[in-house]
């Protein structure tokens, strides 16, 4: 079984973390992992972005065109990666900062208002967290505990002050999705 | 009240929000906006009528992205050229402690 | 009202790519509001770096020429000796000039090249994502001074400026900066004198802007000026270094 | 997999260096490669060893000069642009007979180019990019994992034969991150003594000296018969390759680093399609697998060279067919990177025998060039 | 030949230089080529020329770039470790499309080597001894003629295609002297209006920039699909060779610059013992004339290719040939140059089949090699 | 009667290449004199520059390196970090120090590299037949400036050792000469200087010898060197520019 | 009809100003010609020399091991290029400087004492003119007047006032080859 | 007639007639030999017996091949250990104008 799948969004949204946080996770519970950054100039301003493999096997190619699961974070994304999810593949996207939504109606389309979570949680910086906690939601591919442990070796000793603050957000990312069944736009 | 009047105007989408000219107006004219543009950044807007014209946040803005104007002296402002800033907010309360999260990491880097 | 402050023209629409705050936008807008005033777009070419003003060209609305990292200086040289009447600048940062381009800086500048050479030191490598300068002040962490630049290891901050008004063949030398509006005005006059100097063919001309690098810094543009006045002024004090030819005494600190 | 981390293979590199005993690292940043330096000013120091950012990659490569000719364990790392400021230096040290390692994270160029990932160093690393007749032994990885073993590898070759060893890798290995485990390695046991090294004349020996210099072209040719006599034993002995495959395989890829990854991805769509198509990935550039791929031509109908350049190895390759069999070639060049679905459309094209691959330009365009 | 002067090679490039117009000529010193900077210190500057003697061979390229980028014809000149540092200048030149003229005289080497006539640089020179994909043209004279001949040519050249144009000669061609005349060329004439150029942005046009980076990894392969379309055009248009009793040569030598003169008398020799022997004489290294020789394969029994190093330009003839007849080498190398007599040895061999040419070393020798 | 000068034994017996008269030779004796005299044969490693003392290790029986041109501070530097204990010097003529490897020379310095730097300052390339050298004075006639250098296109003189003893890293630097024998024991005395200071680990040393070249001068060793003391001195005079990490006071010419 | 000749003496002997002199002259008779100097160390100290070849057809190689004429200025160059010589060529050398003379016997071998015709002459920088103009008695290459006038090119300018004292060297030179004739050793 | 007696031995085939040595003896004791060695140099010689062993002339000899004796003070000269100078010519006159033909030109050039 292998999940490819690509996060994206504007340079200080934390995609890349993201992503490094379930490679991370994957790779706790033995699978093969491999986590590919865009790099250069795209981040600034633009669009950053990575692909997160998770498979049961070995990985030959780190690098794919077609997705099982798109995480896009701002328009740009979503107007450059819609078309890159497979069929039947799930598309969610933070609802905040996409104001034109999907159109393929071949997928799970989820728009996730993360801005209000973590307005909610009174947090800006976690707004990634809550997503990726969706995500999970939706597509298992790895367990939650994983991913709250990979947290700390993702997190720099520094800001281990703020592993709680994550973690509530991946709980409220999940929980979210249960409302995002009903579309909320 | 200034003695002399002026205003700026300022291109707030491609302003980066750096605060540098809000820190030179001797004025305190200006300040961040709570909204973002399409790159963010809280911009720069002008929050007083008391400007001066001084020019100091126009100098000192790295983007040059403010056009300053100033009453000239003598003869009345002709309609025609007079412009009203374009966007000047009444309350910049807010109850979201906005974060300038991390200044955009990976520039171009060669 | 009528304006009285505009963008200059020859400063191309282009939005600068560079970080909110960042000096090299400020230097920029400057350098070609002089170019407006003595009205010669249509003799300057100027010399790009490589460094976050690699693409300064993208800018500058004169004919330029991008050139290999720590080259500007010869590149400068290569133009001005073939074309003496026009007017050239080499636009560098402090790795570029002060470390890989360390041999073209200074023999530029001891053949009396007739150019200007703008040299913005923000005591780190922007580009590359913040790694030490040769410029950088002792004990100042950058990535690759973790614990702070240690003379043991590293060396000393090094005041190339300072080393290049000593060499005859430097006409005019002096230190800037852009973090408030006087000292924008300031640099202009710089500019202005070297560009004068250069068409009264005077000789080689280098212009320091001690700038700052919020990025690099991990801080805000108001916070990085703060610091840039309170740490790096006091080693890079302002002020010109030689005027006409003429050392200028000043108290070394 | 519990010993394992998750790191970026520049990260990973550096750390095998510190692993592998390296004394000295001497280099400037260069993206996409700089976390090498920064990884070792943190984690090389605390542990000992000498980093030294220093002022530009001509000084980096002269200072593994001097630190190598001490008998040291030397490295340096770059990118292509830097990586052709080494050339002089690479030179001297291939003729003075220095082991050390000199990594290049290869960027898109020519020129100051894009910092993307490419192989257009390929001529420069494998032919000599220096003067005169010398060789680099060139590691070509493509994973995290190997970014760090080849990392021992390098320098175990280097010792072993006196020769500068460099690892060509590309942006993306630099970049990307997989799990990486470090195997258990004892510097003390593989460093050989170095009876050459200038560590000061005892009264025991005669001094030492290293030099590229031998001014008497009689004395210069027997240099470089010494060298190509050891290129020759090491073309004989340490050729590594890997193959995917190829036993049955009609088509037959030949990519290394990152694009032999893709290529087998490519080949394993291309079975799914009913094709039988294999990857041969040559793991060593220097010495060059030319008699495994001439050992191919026997089922293979046709070769296609893939590589992230204009078609660079794809010589070597036409090298060891000599004419057998077609040699085709695709490329993406300055700093793209071809996706499985671009490679599979070629095996699909050269599969139906259908004429093409990538052609460099149209006519049209040719012209346009010509007009300018 | 009353109005022909005898010269060294050296100074008839530089006063070839100045005929042909070269705005400025940017050089350090490095034997065996020095006279060409001293001929143009004192000459050149007489007659008008820029002439600077700079601080290094990185100086004096990137000098080139910017007097050539400003439109000017721009030239440096070198040997072996001195272009060796000059190639990421090179990959920028060539990257930027810059035309400019580029000056080997080969030494041995590797490292700082001997000052002896070598050919050791022919990998650097043709296949990029810097970053990245990219060619520079490569013109191989044969005598003291053509050393100032070929100066014209390549400014003409690097006009025609914005593209630097290397010299490659050897030591012994920058010293010896022969009988040189100077043809009569008018550069206002020949050099082309080069709107590109960075000369101040007028009202009437766009500003000019000169630069070789396109970060974009699309813009970046676009710029690499057009110099690559260029190379095409090169290939097809400028192939230049010279061939000496081919017409119904057994065995056909294949050598370039001072060799090849050496291996026409050879030849000569040849067939005054009855062996058809005949020279083809590559005038071009890059674009390389393939096809001619491709086509000699039909009653060429043998190939032997002489060279002085340990066999470069061989793989371009391998490549030419692809196995329909064997192809030998016969090099030496580090400054040595090979007499007639020897590759008269070597035909002989050959012609009577015998198995050999320069064994790189013998066993023994490799054995003694691994033991140190 | 017993001998009361005998050659240093850490000087081989290889007859030295050098033209009559030249420097070199005079050089490499005090040196190898003072590592006798010091006992430190088996401790210390040379670096040889490119330039005419390239042969230096056929000479000198401690164990050497022969760096490229211009490079042999880089070296230097690589040798002394990893054998940290060991004394390192480098060789190296005005070309090679001044010119090509400016770079590797201001930033060994400015790091305060512990290491001991030879400057050989003959004002000409030497080995490469008689070029114009960085430090070739004003109307010198060499091979390269056929009329004389001229400021317009060579530019001057470079006095890199003054501006080296500007670098807070550089801890001795000195001037000396070895055209008489009060020069010789005067340099003889600055080695020594040079080697316990690097001992004591007191950072880098630089020792400018000023010297002669018949060949390229075109003069017998007799008027070189009366050419020298007449010409040369005066811009470079001989003493003492920084002693322990102090600049010392001197009236510039 | 080509002639292949070698000079060869210690740097300051002014070897390579002769194989000048004589393919500058053979250049004024329209003769195709080449001058291939060794160069590098063993010019210091060592033997120099130069190979200059004279030609009515065009020259291939300029490089040759075998030659029609030797001209030894010292020992060392007698030393090493004795065998050189082509059988029943010609071998000339300075008796002043040569201690050791040839043995082969299928050669014409003349001894010229030109130290004593230069301490007549009373210039020691002549020898090589001496030397040349004897060497061009036994083989007339190229023309005595061609070489007088190559003289006026291949001498600086600065020296032509050096220019009568070389003539007559080359003249004395021509004529000393008869004594030489009758060996004097 | 100086008052320390003392001598110098030249190495005269690898003396390379500098004349730096004949310049730095304060006592004239030194001069160019009329012949050449091997290398075609003319090389040092003591003309006098008037050396005091002051050692200038061995400080300044670039090519260390002289070495210098002094009479020890109190003790009278062994045997054993007195060295005569290798070469002493008595009549330096010479009617050959002998040029030092231009110092050896092609050096090593690298
Ligand atoms: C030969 C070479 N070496 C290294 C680099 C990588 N590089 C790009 S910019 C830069 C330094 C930038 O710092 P600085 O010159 O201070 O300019 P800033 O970005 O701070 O404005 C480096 C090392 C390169 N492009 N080429
Ligand atoms: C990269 C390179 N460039 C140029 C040369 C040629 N070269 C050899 S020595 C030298 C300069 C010698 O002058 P200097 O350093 O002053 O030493 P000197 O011979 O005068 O003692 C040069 C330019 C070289 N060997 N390598
Ligand atoms: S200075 Fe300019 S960019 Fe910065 S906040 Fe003010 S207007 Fe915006
Ligand atoms: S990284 Fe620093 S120097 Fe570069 S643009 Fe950003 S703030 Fe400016
Ligand atoms: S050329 Fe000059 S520096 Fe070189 S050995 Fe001769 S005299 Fe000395
Ligand atoms: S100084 Fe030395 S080399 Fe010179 S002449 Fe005297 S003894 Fe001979």
């Amino acid at each position: 079984m292998t999940h490819e799948i690509l996060f994206a969004g504007f340079g200080g949204q934390g995609v890349l973390s993201m992503g490094m946080t379930l490679a991370y996770a994957g790779m706790l519970e033995g699978k093969h992992i491999s986590w590919m950054p865009s790099y250069g100039p795209e981040m600034r301003g633009g669009t950053a972005n990575c692909i997160v493999i998770v498979s049961s096997g070995e990985i030959s190619s780190p690098i794919v065109t077609k997705y099982d699961a798109v995480i896009a974070m701002n328009q740009p994304s979503m107007d450059k990666f819609e078309k890159a999810v497979k069929p039947n593949g799930v598309l969610i996207y933070d609802s905040s900062n996409v104001i034109i939504p999907p159109t393929r109606t071949d997928l799970t389309v989820l728009p996730v208002d993360v801005e209000r979570e973590a307005i909610r949680l009174n947090n800006l910086k976690v707004k990634n967290m809550i997503m990726l906690g969706a995500f999970l939601n939706v597509c298992q591919v790895v367990q939650l505990p994983s991913v709250m442990k990979a947290l700390e070796s993702v997190l720099p000793e520094r800001y281990h002050h703020m592993l709680d603050i994550n973690r509530k957000a991946l709980a409220c990312g999940e929980h979210l999705v249960i409302e995002a069944a009903t579309p909320i736009v | 009240m200034a003695s002399v009047h002026g205003s700026v105007e300022i291109q707030v989408e491609t302003c980066k929000g750096c605060e540098l000219c809000v820190e030179a107006c001797p004025q305190d004219s200006l300040k961040l906006s709570k909204e973002i543009n399409k790159l963010g950044y809280h911009y720069a807007v002008l929050i007083q009528d008391n400007c001066t014209g001084c020019t100091n946040c126009a100098l000192v803005c790295p983007d040059a992205v403010i056009t300053v104007y100033r009453e000239s002296k003598g003869k009345t402002a002709s309609a025609s050229k007079r412009k009203e800033p374009v966007a000047v907010i009444s309350n910049v309360k807010s109850n979201v402690k906005v974060v300038l999260d991390d200044v955009p990491k990976g520039k171009v880097s060669i | 009202m009528e304006s009285v402050w505009t963008k200059p023209e020859t400063l191309t629409d282009t939005r600068m790519h560079y970080c909110p705050g960042c000096g090299h936008g400020a230097v920029h807008k400057v350098l070609m509001e002089v170019v407006d005033e003595m009205n010669i777009q249509s003799e300057t070419i100027g010399v790009a770096p490589v460094g976050c003003s690699v693409f300064a060209y993208h800018y500058m609305n004169v004919d330029m020429q991008e050139a290999a990292h720590g080259r500007a200086a010869a590149v400068a040289t290569g133009i001005k000796r073939v074309l003496p009447e026009k007017i050239v600048f080499s636009y560098q940062g402090d790795g570029d000039l002060a470390a890989i381009g360390t041999g073209e800086t200074i023999h530029a500048a001891n053949r009396g090249e007739n150019i200007l050479v703008i040299f913005i030191n923000n005591a780190i490598y922007g580009m590359t994502g913040g790694q030490m300068a040769p410029t950088t002040l002792l004990g100042m962490k950058t990535t690759t001074t973790p614990e702070g630049r240690t003379t043991e290891t590293q060396g000393f901050p090094l005041k190339i400026t300072d080393l290049i008004a000593m060499l005859p063949g430097a006409y005019y030398v002096t230190r800037q900066a852009v973090h408030t509006p006087n000292a924008i005005r300031s640099l202009k006059k710089a500019f202005l004198n070297a560009f004068r100097y250069q068409q009264a063919r005077k000789g080689y001309c280098l212009i320091e802007v001690v700038s700052n690098c919020p990025s690099g810094w991990k801080m805000t543009p108001v916070d990085a000026n703060k610091w840039m006045e309170k740490n790096m002024f006091p080693l890079y004090p302002l002020g010109d270094l030689k005027a006409e030819g003429k050392l200028v005494e000043r108290k070394q600190p | 997999m519990s010993d394992s981390k998750l790191m970026k293979g520049n990260e990973a590199l550096a750390e095998a260096a510190i692993r592998a005993g390296c004394d000295g690292y001497f280099g400037y940043p260069i993206t996409p490669q700089s976390e090498v330096l920064e990884y070792l000013a943190e984690e090389g120091r605390q542990r000992g060893m000498v980093v030294l950012q220093v002022e530009s990659e001509l000084a980096a490569i002269n200072m593994v000069y001097g630190a190598a000719g001490a008998g040291k364990r030397a490295m340096t790392s770059s990118s292509s642009p830097g990586i052709s400021l080494m050339q002089e230096g690479l030179s001297y040290i291939a003729s003075a007979e220095l082991p050390c390692l000199v990594v290049n994270v290869n960027r898109g160029g020519p020129g100051l180019g894009t910092i993307q990932p490419s192989q257009g160093d390929y001529f420069q690393s494998t032919k000599g990019g220096g003067h005169g007749d010398y060789r680099l032994i060139v590691l070509a990885p493509a994973s995290v994992q190997e970014m760090a073993d080849f990392v021992y590898d390098g320098f175990d070759l280097a010792d072993a034969y006196r020769n500068p060893v460099m690892i060509l890798a590309d942006g993306a290995l630099g970049q990307m991150m997989e799990a990486v485990s470090f195997k258990t390695y004892d510097p003390k046991e593989r460093v050989p003594e170095k009876k050459w090294a200038t560590t000061g004349k005892t009264p025991d020996r005669e001094r030492n000296i290293v030099t590229s210099l031998f001014i008497q072209p009689e004395k210069m040719e027997e240099i470089n018969k010494r060298l190509q006599a050891k290129y020759k034993v090491i073309q004989e002995r340490e050729v590594k390759y890997q193959l995917t495959t190829t036993d049955d395989a009609e088509i037959v890829l030949v990519a290394y680093g990152l694009a032999a990854r893709i290529c087998a991805r490519a080949a394993e769509l291309a079975r799914h399609r009913g094709i039988k198509a294999g990857v041969v990935r040559p793991i060593t550039l220097y010495p060059y697998p030319y008699d495994v791929i001439r050992q191919l031509c026997g089922h293979a109908r046709r070769f296609l060279v893939v590589e992230m350049n204009a078609g660079q190895m794809v010589e070597d390759v036409r090298l060891a067919v000599e004419g057998r069999v077609p040699v085709e070639f695709y490329g993406r060049m300055g700093g793209m990177i071809p996706p499985p679905e671009d490679i599979l459309e070629q095996i699909i094209r050269y599969s139906e025998n259908q004429p093409g691959g990538a052609a460099p330009a149209e006519r049209a365009e040719v012209h346009e060039i010509m007009e300018r």
